[in-house]
């Protein structure tokens, strides 16, 4: 049963992810893509926290950490390579 | 005062480290404070913990902060979505000043990031004791009104907590 | 046009390669004999919970040992080439108030996070690589933050070079003491299964590459960043 | 099941990458599509190792080593891979910028010592 | 408890969704940060809360996981908000007023 | 779990083909490097953490700094 529902919300949390990519793909300016870029991959930590839940595997959330961390920092780069800061 | 920073630092980080360990071991605990002596070295050296302050009275103005924090956030959520699912955008957007009391460099992080999460706002700029804001759906422009219409209702907590 | 038919000749055929490879591709249900012997002697024998960490730091060892000192090669040709055609640094516009306070907070946060997943390479996912990859985006971290900021090289090197010859000694310690070959890691008593101090000697081995990795990666993006020591003092 | 369809995606991200590093005439675009390619065949690797049902060989008592666990020397080895990839990839970003340096573009076809 | 935790679970995708379709539909750059910065926050603590529920052993990593999700968030989309206004990226012509413009001049 | 898996592989080939197709250069490393991200998932179900923390980390992380970087060089010549 709840699995059946974290497996509706992990497709449903993909779903939207394709619906970002849209925004990805269309741009117009890169900033536009960056933000894109940021809610992809936040949304994407949920679903690896979903998934750890559903292989009942702890360790899993490590390696969200992780994601979380490169995420942040990439959009930092591109943010400040933009404003001529790095 | 480097004292007080040090022992923050030194607490903040071993709490974090035994929740990423999940353990209360003695080797957890060992290897835990030595990592975490290297890593207040980081912060007493940059000096953020500075001015911190650590009597009770700042410890109600944190949690009177976090409880202000979480329902602003829940409220600018539905907020934001209700702007998001109505058939046609309705937004008034501008980019208006603020000015803030708060002079401690963690105060003022705090500050900004409450303001970037709440109702329709997003901290753009910072420069010295002036925040530039862009408000989804400004009422006003002039700055003593937006000053306290945004910052008040957190500023008055965190005074407290971080001078 | 010849290049681009040539293009398209090479897809084709590469293409083609891995159509048949797919084809006849199925999914395995038992393991090769070389690994069920890992997974079902790899415990036992080692201590280490994490079996990849097992293979990476002690049954294949040697490669480890060479890919620390590829990526030793690469950083230090990423440092020649860069030295060779240094360009006089613009500046470069500095980060919000914001960011540099969250860049000081964060990065000792980072540090401990590396230095987590380099601890507890054998038993949770993770090592020295990941570790050390983690404390070099917290140096990333502090660079964006302030981009102007000279940061030298010298304590970095002397890190890097310190953890190298541990490593090669702690290597040679398991083929001298007990004579069982080199980068064993019984010579120290295995502890507890499952523990913070257990499988002998693979933690301390993945710290040290975890250090090396961290001052090698940190010293390429210092390099790449372009404001080094040297070049201030000419 | 799973990693048939892993090998599947393996393989067109192959193509992908050595499409990309073989049409672009951007040298950046070049070491993207390098990077793809890589991405590509470490999933093929790992999908290789992968055992039906298996779960991660990180094992939490010693009473479970019976279990079925997918097969970590694929995983070894696409480890160091990743790492040497890194490695290779800084080599040829430096590379490129000296390029830059030298003659001022990016574009392939204006590098003529390195035609046929 | 299961069935809480998994319907905060969902409540949380649902969020994700909503501002997934913020980040399409709003006009300019600093409106997209908005919808996009807040929501997936919300959305976050909803999901990971809900996984504390299910196990309730996980709660020390996944508090870690949220303070970090919580800090990082809003300082990614200052810097961006920062870099959009440095580059002059086109406003939606619905703004009123751009203070920072200026106090620049 | 088939139809995560497929999801996901679709989401990572999306990815790849923009990073390949796009004209801009700085893009096309952000989609390279989001292409890594989601290959770090399928990693997750083919039950390899280590790989899937080692690709995000390195693969995808650090290899993208370190474009940025180097594309940081290439502009500062291009205008001043």
């Amino acid at each position: 049963m709840a699995d059946n529902i974290l497996l509706t919300a992990a497709v449903i949390s993909l779903l939207s992810i394709f619906i970002a990519l849209l925004r990805f793909i269309k741009g117009p300016s890169v900033l536009d893509r960056v933000v894109a870029f940021d809610v992809i991959s936040i949304i994407a930590i949920s679903v690896i926290a979903i998934l750890a839940y559903m292989f009942r595997r702890a360790i899993y959330i490590d390696v969200a950490l992780v994601y979380g961390l490169l995420s942040f920092l990439g959009v930092l780069v591109v943010a400040r390579y933009y404003e001529r800061g790095l | 005062m480097k004292f007080k920073a040090a022992v923050i630092a030194l607490f903040l980080g071993l709490l974090i480290w035994l929740g990423l360990n999940g353990s209360l071991g003695r080797e957890v605990l060992i290897t835990g404070i030595i990592v975490t002596v290297i890593t207040s070295f980081f912060y007493i050296g940059s000096g953020v913990f500075r001015d911190v302050h650590l009597t009770p009275r700042a410890l109600i103005a944190l949690i009177a902060w976090i409880i202000v924090f979480l329902i602003e956030l829940v409220k600018s959520n539905i907020d934001v979505m209700s702007r998001v699912v109505t058939p046609k955008v309705r937004i008034n957007p501008a980019i208006v000043q603020v000015k803030t009391k708060l002079r401690s460099r963690l105060g003022r992080l705090a500050l900004a990031n409450s303001i970037t999460l709440t109702p329709g706002t997003l901290t753009a700029d910072i420069v010295d004791d002036t925040l530039f804001i862009h408000w989804i759906d400004a009422s006003t422009v002039d700055i003593d009104e937006a000053t306290r219409k945004i910052v008040e209702k957190f500023e008055k907590h965190l005074e407290v907590l971080f001078g | 046009m010849v290049r681009k038919a040539f293009t398209l000749l090479m897809l084709i055929a590469v293409g083609m390669m891995l159509l048949g490879f797919v084809m006849n591709f199925t999914e395995k249900t038992a393991l090769p004999e070389v690994s069920s012997h890992y997974i079902e002697k790899g415990p036992a024998e080692l201590g280490s919970a994490n079996i990849v960490t097992a293979v990476v730091v002690t049954y294949r060892g040697l490669d480890t040992l060479g890919e620390v000192t590829i990526l030793f090669a690469a950083a230090a040709v990423v440092g020649l080439l860069n030295h060779l055609n240094r360009n006089e640094s613009s500046i470069r516009r500095e980060g919000s108030e914001l960011l540099n306070t969250a860049s000081t907070l964060l990065f000792p946060l980072i540090f401990l996070f590396g230095a987590y997943v380099f601890i507890n390479g054998h038993l949770s996912p993770g090592g020295g690589f990941q570790g050390g990859a983690i404390i070099a985006s917290g140096v990333v971290l502090t660079v964006l933050a302030n981009p102007n900021r000279k940061i030298g090289h010298r304590v970095l090197s002397i890190i890097e070079s310190l953890s190298g010859l541990i490593y090669v000694a702690l290597g040679a310690a398991g083929a001298l003491l007990i004579a069982n070959g080199f980068l064993d890691n019984r010579i120290i008593p295995l502890g507890e299964f499952g523990s913070l101090f257990s499988a002998g000697i693979i933690p301390v081995i993945y710290s040290v590459i975890g250090l090396k990795v961290g001052s090698e990666l940190s010293s390429v993006v210092i390099t790449l960043n372009g404001e080094t020591i040297e070049e201030d003092a000419k | 099941m799973i990693s048939t369809i892993a090998v599947s995606t393996g393989s067109l991200l192959v193509l992908i990458g050595l499409w990309g590093a073989l049409t672009n005439r951007d040298i950046i675009r070049m070491i993207v599509g390098f990077s793809i390619f890589d991405v590509g065949i470490h999933i093929i690797m790992i999908s290789i190792g992968y055992i039906s049902g298996g779960t991660a060989p990180i094992i939490s008592s010693l009473s479970e080593v019976g279990a079925s666990f997918v097969d970590p020397v694929p995983q070894a080895l696409v480890l160091t891979a990743i790492v040497i990839g890194l490695g290779i990839t800084a080599f040829m970003l430096t590379y490129a910028v000296n390029m830059y340096n030298k003659k001022g573009t990016l574009e392939i076809d204006k590098f003529e010592e390195l035609k046929w | 408890m299961e069935i809480v935790g998994s319907i905060l679970v969902l409540i949380g995708s649902l969020i994700f969704f909503l501002s997934a379709l913020g980040v399409i539909r709003m006009p300019d750059v600093y409106n997209r940060i908005q919808t996009g910065t807040k929501a997936t926050t919300l959305g976050t603590i909803f999901v990971l809360t809900g996984i504390a529920f299910l196990s309730p052993g996980w709660i020390p990593k996944l508090v870690i996981l949220l303070i970090f999700i919580i800090l990082t968030n809003p300082v990614s989309s200052h810097v961006v908000a920062r870099a959009a206004h440095f580059n002059k990226e086109p406003m939606s012509p619905l703004t009123t007023c751009d203070k920072m413009d200026e106090a620049e001049e | 779990m088939e139809i995560l898996f497929i999801i996901i592989s679709v989401l990572t080939i999306i990815m790849a083909l923009t990073a390949v197709i796009v004209k801009d250069r700085i893009v096309a490393v952000l989609a390279g490097g989001a292409a890594g991200l989601f290959a770090s998932i399928l990693f997750i179900i083919m039950a390899a953490p280590d790989v899937a923390m080692t690709e995000a980390a390195i693969g995808s992380g650090l290899t993208t700094f370190i474009f940025f970087f180097a594309l940081r060089k290439i502009r500062s010549k291009d205008n001043g």
